[in-house]
């Protein structure tokens, strides 16, 4: 059940630690952390241009790490820009792409569920361009509401981001569906892949968005870098993101011409070793298989659900016949950051707040949720902890 | 026994005192954690430099509720500069220098092992130094 | 003479490599690698937020490395913003800053020995609003033209952006005079430190710049993080660069308000574990003390350039009085990319080609230059090395 | 013996032969390399499907330099076909293939070892296939 523990080093140091944070950001496996060593170690240089060998072998781990994370994502490597992460690379398509077209009077669609890192810059772009920002709603359920994202499209609608599965619902979007229906409208659309990535097979070559993001950090890879996937036919239109070196043909003080390609938007030099370990993350995750890890979370997140039923006073928000292993709720009378710091105590790490999510919590009249969120790294002793903080936290509150 | 949830502390936290309004108040002041979401407004009688009265109204987490109830309790009766050098006793409190006689606000010390709940015990506290930097509201108008 | 050379581990595993490319990106120390290492496995979570220990750990860490970085470069951490590195920084400042004034016919000062990292964002910001880019020139010694940057100033120039030290001359900057003069306009300054950070002692609060930034990959540091230092009177004004979670006070989709100080500028999850390398790296650097790192580095410089004389047909670029470890020159009817692939076969490192400089390069009417550049790693071998596998381009190539 | 600086490479790379304009040429293609600053420009004289006269122009690094020179060597008197043909296996060769039957031109087998100059070796011969795309320059105007 839990046979890929003892590949996160975190417990060696933790023995009892209940990690059910994962969402916010995963604990990382021993050979993410191994291969980055040994680029800083044994493979260093700056890439790119440099004709000597320790360049030329971190050049080529550098690009093979594209190949690799496009290999896990199915999609060219062409098309794989590295970002610091999902957050960077909305803000890189709502400023070089977006903004590009978007005009007063516009629409551009995202919904209730999405992460801020999916709404503000949205928010941000519309308001400097004087376009509408349209909410898709979901239900209480937490699911999406389809019938009103199909209405949402008008000769207006102009973008679309959506999450592929929302951080606090642990909802798994349409996708496929949600793609298809923007396409047909011949309206370009964003997935925001951050919490699918790691948990759910992602083939964007059958899902065959507009652009993708996921962050390595919420994968078991490394701080600091991401990828953004951006379909061909946008990458040569596409204006400069950030500017500097590594991405320019040429610079005269009259004149300049930058690459075509991924480094196009890549600008300076690059998270080297941080990109090499989200390769390794993803690599170490098609050997776990996407299938084993699938089942092993669904199964937990089932013990999770039937266990948490046993607690006093609970509501969960998030039901979606379809979801991840992520389990939001609120205890009555109790404050989500007094159910945290009871719950740290015994060793259980969960978050409490409003999850970068505000408008969905605000939507469901809490000041914040609890949230467990599961992870490869999980077992059913981790929950049994969790469930006997949480009766403790009960306890204490009903002295 | 639980350093953060002592049972003075629960108590206080899910049964505040001097919780309500207080139209006849001199002084208000909003205390707000964008973050957490912790929100309470703080009212003041103030009459001739003594703290006449004090209310709260708002929600938040125990310990930032259990803050507020201990520290309204204690104001009523102090003088506005007895209420400023309390001010000073808990922010040392609260940042970890054991500090005498401050009786049941006590009970808010092993806050200051938990740096992410700091602020939620702070919260009442800045609202009240806010509050009491204004003049009357009387005077104001 | 390298005493220090034993803390990075890349002669463990290259005892004879001669790394004379420094100044593209330095090899690593121990200490920074232990620390990240140390972060990922004992003290990791997502930072800002989190209610349990893990989280705040990681955040107490992440807050310390600000401080650390604050305390090498004597600024204020209030002040110190978590960015990729020099690049992103530029960026930034050109976006949320100049922008934000810059009309049409006003002026932007740079110099002719910028990187592109600070040159390509002006270019375009100017290009944008109509602005012109006013380049101050240096001398055949690699002296910038104080006399022409006094002058260039008028009541149009809205921004300088000058370097402090150039990656290919090695020329160090009078930067307090620079910035003295900027301020004597009221022309807001930014210094690039890239080249600077590792190599002098960096005072911020003596020269006061407007804006200052270096990468922690030059540094001893890890990829993917650097720091911008923004003058708290900037602080407050500037918008917002990237947005997302992290940087935002509360989000609905009518009104959103941002956080205040450097994590408005830090959207997203940032690069917890770099962030703490790099403070790592710093405190390295301050152990060792600046003092003896300068004087390590410009021993070895005067004695790469005693020994370059004796190599035939060179000519060397950049020979300021003030000058760091760098050493860029050409060698008759050899092209720079052949002598750099010749001196890899003996483990020599060292960069061809024009140096992300191209508007410097062209003008010393060169198609490209080979670099030597030096660090704290070196010793006078690797310069006997470099100076060796020369002579032995030039038996190659006059056979 | 140095893999990638045989004595050919160096005297064609430093003695170009076939250096110089063309003012009779059919066909011409600039290749140009702006990362590394190689730039050249390949004339053709073409007739009756024969390349008659090869020249090329412009500066670079001695394995970009050797390589156009032996190439243009090796031109002249091939059909465009057979200089289609030349380009594979030119093309096999620095990606690592053992080719046989190119002569001189073997001396740039060494390149493939370093990533970094195979496309410094490759330039002139993607302006020949540039150049041979084009239909004669005659034609077009
Ligand atoms: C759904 C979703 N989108 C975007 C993000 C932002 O990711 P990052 O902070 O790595 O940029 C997150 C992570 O919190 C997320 O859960
Ligand atoms: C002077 C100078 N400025 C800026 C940069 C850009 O730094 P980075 O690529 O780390 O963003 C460099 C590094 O190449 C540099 O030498």
């Amino acid at each position: 059940m839990s046979k890929y523990r003892k590949d996160f080093p975190c417990y060696e140091h933790y023995p009892n630690l209940a990690y059910l944070d994962s969402a916010a950001s995963s604990q990382k496996v021993a050979c993410v952390l191994e291969a980055m060593t040994k680029t800083y170690t044994e493979r260093y240089a700056n890439v790119h241009r440099g004709i000597y060998h320790l360049s030329d072998i971190a050049t080529g781990d550098f690009e093979a790490a594209r190949v690799t994370v496009g290999k896990y994502f199915n999609a060219n490597p062409d098309q794989i820009i590295f970002v610091r992460g999902a957050t960077e690379a909305i803000n890189l398509v709502a400023t070089s792409f977006t903004q590009e077209f978007l005009q007063e009077g516009d629409e551009v669609i995202i919904s209730r569920m999405e992460h801020h890192a999916n709404i503000v810059p949205w928010y941000r772009l519309c308001h400097e361009k004087k376009a509408k920002l349209v909410v898709i709603e979901c239900d209480a359920k937490g699911v999406l509401d389809m019938d009103a994202y199909r209405n949402a499209f008008n000769p207006k609608t102009k973008m679309v981001a959506l999450t592929h599965i929302s951080n606090v619902l642990g909802t798994i979007n349409p996708a496929k569906e949600m793609i298809a229906i923007a396409k047909s409208h011949q309206v370009p659309i964003l997935i925001d892949g951050a919490q699918a990535a790691a948990h759910i097979p992602v083939d964007i070559s059958d899902l065959d968005p507009d652009f993708y993001t996921a962050s390595a950090h919420k994968m078991y890879g490394p701080t600091g870098v991401g990828f953004l996937y951006v379909k061909k036919e946008h990458l040569k239109g596409m204006s400069p993101y950030q500017s500097g070196g590594n991405m320019i043909a040429s610079v005269s003080f009259d004149d300049i011409t930058y690459l075509e390609g991924p480094m196009r938007f890549e600008a300076g030099t690059p998270h080297i070793a941080g990109s090499i370990g989200f390769a390794r993350a993803c690599e170490y995750m098609m050997d776990v298989g996407m299938s084993y890890i699938q089942s092993h979370e669904q199964a937990l997140l089932m013990y999770l659900q039937e266990q948490i039923e046993t607690v006093d006073g609970l509501e969960v928000f998030g039901q979606a016949p379809n979801k991840i292993g992520i389990v939001s709720f609120a205890m009555k009378g109790v404050h989500p950051h007094d159910i945290a710091s009871i719950l740290d105590e015994d060793e259980v790490a969960v978050r409490a707040g409003h999850h970068c999510a505000m408008p969905l919590v605000k939507s469901m009249n809490q000041p914040a949720l609890t949230r467990i969120s599961l992870g490869l790294n999980n077992n059913e002793r981790d929950i049994d902890q969790c469930i006997k903080s949480l009766k403790k936290v009960r306890e204490i509150f009903s002295a | 026994m639980h350093d953060l949830y002592q049972e003075l502390i629960i108590d206080h936290g899910t049964h505040p005192r001097r919780f309500g309004p207080l139209p006849e108040h001199t002084h208000h002041e909003r205390g707000h954690n964008p973050l957490c979401g912790d929100d309470l407004t703080l009212y003041l009688k103030v009459e001739d430099g003594v703290i006449e009265k004090v209310r709260f109204e708002g929600s938040g987490c125990a310990i930032s509720m259990a803050s507020a109830s201990l520290m309204a309790e204690r104001l009523e009766g102090l003088s506005v500069d007895e209420a400023k050098k309390l001010f000073e006793k808990v922010h040392s409190l609260l940042s970890g220098t054991p500090v005498e006689g401050l009786g049941k606000i006590e009970a808010l010390s092993g806050v200051c092992k938990y740096p992410m709940r700091v602020k939620c015990a702070t919260l009442s506290w800045h609202a009240l130094m806010g509050a009491l930097e204004q003049s009357s509201e009387a005077t104001e108008k």
